[in-house]
């Protein structure tokens, strides 16, 4: 075969831009996920179950719940958000996508920045909505039930962007469910002591704004560290597959 | 003489200890079919990944255009289409939501172009079930579906003719020879007795290589 | 300085060195945290305030001191193995968790038997103990993800991502766990330490971290010779050590 | 010397069994460290050579005789 004579192509020079990219990320596993609605609800029959047994465990006694139910809840939402990141690369891995998503041409960090969003919408969303209903079970005050929220709502995405990372460490590994709960719950004990802590200030009528103002801080941390380091876990998982 | 797309030198890879080849040196010139051969266990995938830029676990150099793959990454991920043994189908997605998902980040193409894809590896009526109740071979024929709309370059293809029928395969080294003819490079590695008119070769195996 | 960084990633070149600074090591470890610990334990004077009991400090400072330094290391360490790729920084991280981990459970311990009789009780959620606690868990995770992957190279660059995720949020965890504690137990318990530390008591806390540091040295080099030696165990010169060795 | 005698060394006003017990678990843990990562490089070095010896033997059996795959079925006794 003569090849010297044949055209070579030419090369692309540009490409889907990053933003669009992610959203179609993003938008495929919001796919899958609609198609398994019953994985959908398991962490959050998770939460509630958690959040009983503590009233049947401990004490029924409102006194007790009133000052332990933020505690309950945010523990409770953590182990749940925990449960379900075992799934966040894990079907991809095994099916091939997270090969190909590896492989476009955008940056790593911004696709899994998407993958993690849809993550946190599918779970950790729920798991504010939900908490108001939970909160009033444990016999938390109005006030507090809102700033529980608030807190919640900031912390949940930086779980599920710490967790990223431990599930990009796993990828692949026997065991990986104890072992990303392992190497992950060490770095969630900062959220969960000023998530907790927000809103027992809170109780006491405490003025709350610069504690949620530093939880803010973590989820900016968090928003801009977490994704570089899942981007090269992930390549590291990958790269022995 | 046009220049080779990539170029390897002296490559080398080691895998749990043992050395799976070294000084593999080659290039891959635009207008070529060239088959990775070579025993189960010596190295075909893991060769292919390297040129993919999924596994970095090599020395030597790898050049994209006569400059060095590492610094151009960007460039070689735009111009390079790798299709795995695990090609990145989701079993809960139909034929054509796959498709669409795979090309959105490299080429978004309409609705019709992506049918015609389909239609012309067979699944035209399939295009709304989803992956899990299609055949292996079914499954496979969706991931080839990207072949058919492709312009990438450079194209990887692990394992091409696994679960594919008889028929199937025939057209699809029509298909390789067609692009090969287009200007397009392509790297194989296949068990199928796969013979293309002015194929090149790289044989893998024994713990040296050489290039034929 | 550059052939210096590239000499000191030679796994040949550190065998032949660390072989060389060994018997040192040792020697002046075991020398300096004996002379510490027999001056801290014998002679150094009582302390007015807790009695005899504060003589743990003098293995509870050393092993605690070190235990947060190797991690340190650990990271500094781990930044050379993702950047660029150096064998030894990897055999590094690998050959000094477990170290790490003893040390931090010895500080652990210390810290609870000297509890017992200073606060009355073997274990307080203070906030000093609790970051420990905290370090011992993140040791504990290098340690299990190191187990358990199989690629050693994919082992190495996966650890020094754990690890430099850890030691951005040591701090973040030091300050959250401080804040936490003050919420809740408003310093009811603390180790006050007083201004000024009689120079008997400080310098023979002095020689037994100083010993420790040594003895540390001794154990990473024994610990990451081991691991050399399995790693490049299909190379000339390992070939020629172990069969000239002992043969 | 801050103590009086031996026993009062030993005693340490009562907070000996304290102090003993950290300087115990101490010394246990670090030469128990000591101990098994000396014995870990001792392991190391005769699996070495045992691997060398294994190799060597090997070379002379079958020099390059790389056995091709035959897919012969293997006989089982039947008891």
């Amino acid at each position: 075969m003569n090849a010297d004579c044949r055209p070579a192509l030419t090369l692309r020079q540009d490409t889907v831009g990053a933003l669009a990219a992610m959203q179609a990320v993003f938008a495929r596993d919001m796919k899958v996920a609609f198609r398994q609605r019953q994985d959908l609800l398991n962490p959050l029959l998770f939460f509630v179950m958690v959040v009983t047994l503590f009233p049947l465990g401990v004490s029924p006694e409102v006194s007790f719940l009133r000052e332990a139910g933020a505690g309950i809840l945010w523990v409770a939402a953590l182990l749940s958000v925990l449960l379900s990141l075992d799934h966040l690369f894990r079907h991809d891995f095994d099916d091939g996508t997270l090969e190909q998503l590896v492989l476009q041409p955008q940056p790593l960090f911004l696709l899994v920045l998407a993958k993690t969003a849809a993550h946190w919408v599918l779970t950790g969303l729920p798991l504010v909505v939900l908490t108001p209903v939970l909160g009033v079970m444990v016999h938390l005050d109005g006030n507090s039930i809102g700033v529980l929220c608030l807190t919640l709502l900031i912390g949940t995405p930086v779980l599920s962007l710490i967790g990223s990372i431990g599930a990009a460490l796993t990828l692949g590994l026997r065991s990986a469910g104890v072992l990303l709960s392992l190497l992950i719950i060490p770095l969630y004990i900062p959220v969960l002591i000023f998530g907790t802590g927000t809103v027992a200030s809170a109780a006491e009528g405490a003025p709350v704004g610069a504690y949620l103002a530093l939880m803010g801080a973590f989820l900016v941390l968090a928003l801009t560290l977490a994704p570089f380091a899942s981007a090269a876990a992930l390549r590291i998982s990958l790269s022995n597959g | 003489m046009s220049e080779p797309l990539l170029q390897a030198v002296d490559l080398q890879c080691e895998r749990d200890e043992r050395i799976l080849f070294r000084d593999l040196s080659f290039s891959i010139l635009p207008g070529t079919v060239t088959r990775v051969e070579g025993p189960n266990g010596s190295g075909k995938t893991t060769l292919l990944r390297m040129l993919a830029g999924l596994n970095d676990a090599w020395s030597g150099s790898l050049l994209w255009c006569g400059k060095p793959r590492s610094a151009q990454r960007e460039e070689f991920l735009r111009n390079t289409l790798y299709l795995g043994h695990r090609p990145g189908i989701k079993p809960l997605l139909t034929p054509m939501e796959n498709l669409r998902a795979l090309t959105a980040g490299r080429r978004p193409l309409p609705e019709p172009v992506l049918r015609e894809a389909l239609d012309g590896t067979g699944l035209t009526w399939f295009q709304d079930v989803p992956c899990r109740n299609l055949s292996a071979g079914q499954q496979r024929r969706v991931a080839l579906a990207r072949l058919l709309i492709a312009d990438e370059p450079l194209w990887l293809l692990d394992e091409v003719f696994t679960a594919i029928d008889s028929g199937g395969v025939s057209a699809i080294e029509d298909l390789l020879q067609q692009r090969a003819a287009e200007g397009g490079a392509v790297v194989v590695t296949t068990h199928h007795d796969l013979n293309l008119p002015g194929m090149q070769r790289i044989v893998l195996g024994g713990g040296a290589a050489n290039e034929c | 300085m550059w052939q210096f960084f590239h000499k000191l990633g030679s796994p040949k070149w550190f065998f032949g060195i660390s072989a060389r600074l060994m018997p040192w090591l040792l020697a002046g470890g075991i020398l300096l945290l004996m002379a510490g610990i027999v001056w801290g334990l014998a002679f150094a004077p009582k302390d007015y305030l807790q009695g005899n009991s504060y003589r743990i400090i003098f293995i509870h400072v050393p092993t605690a001191f070190l235990a947060q330094s190797v991690y340190v290391m650990m990271a500094v360490a781990a930044v050379v193995t993702l950047v660029w790729r150096m064998k030894l920084a990897d055999v590094f991280v690998k050959s000094v968790a477990p170290v790490g981990l003893v040390l931090t459970f010895l500080s652990l311990f210390t810290g609870a038997v000297w509890g017992k009789p200073t606060w009355g009780t073997w274990w307080v959620w203070d906030a000093r103990l609790t970051s420990m606690l905290i370090l011992l868990f993140l040791y504990g995770g290098v340690i299990a993800l190191d187990r358990a992957i199989n690629d050693e190279k994919s082992a190495a660059r996966a650890v020094s991502v754990l690890v430099l995720v850890g030691v951005v949020n040591i701090p973040i965890i030091q300050y959250s766990v401080e804040w936490w504690n003050t919420l809740h137990q408003p310093s009811t318990f603390k180790l006050t330490e007083k201004p000024s530390m009689p120079a008997e008591m400080w310098v023979p806390l002095l020689l037994s971290v100083l010993g420790l540091y040594l003895l540390f040295g001794w154990l990473a080099c024994l610990r990451m010779q081991t691991e050399i030696l399995l790693r490049e165990q299909r190379t000339r010169w390992v070939k020629d050590y172990v069969l000239a060795g002992r043969g | 010397m801050a103590f009086d005698s031996f026993s009062a060394f030993m005693v340490m006003e009562g907070h000996g069994p304290y102090v003993w017990s950290c300087y115990a678990a101490f010394f246990l843990l670090m030469i128990g460290l000591m101990v098994w990562s000396l014995r870990r490089r001792k392991a190391a070095i005769e699996a070495c050579r045992r691997g060398y010896e294994f190799q060597a033997g090997r070379n002379d059996q079958q020099a390059a005789s790389a056995s091709a795959a035959s897919f012969n079925r293997v006989k089982v006794s039947q008891d």
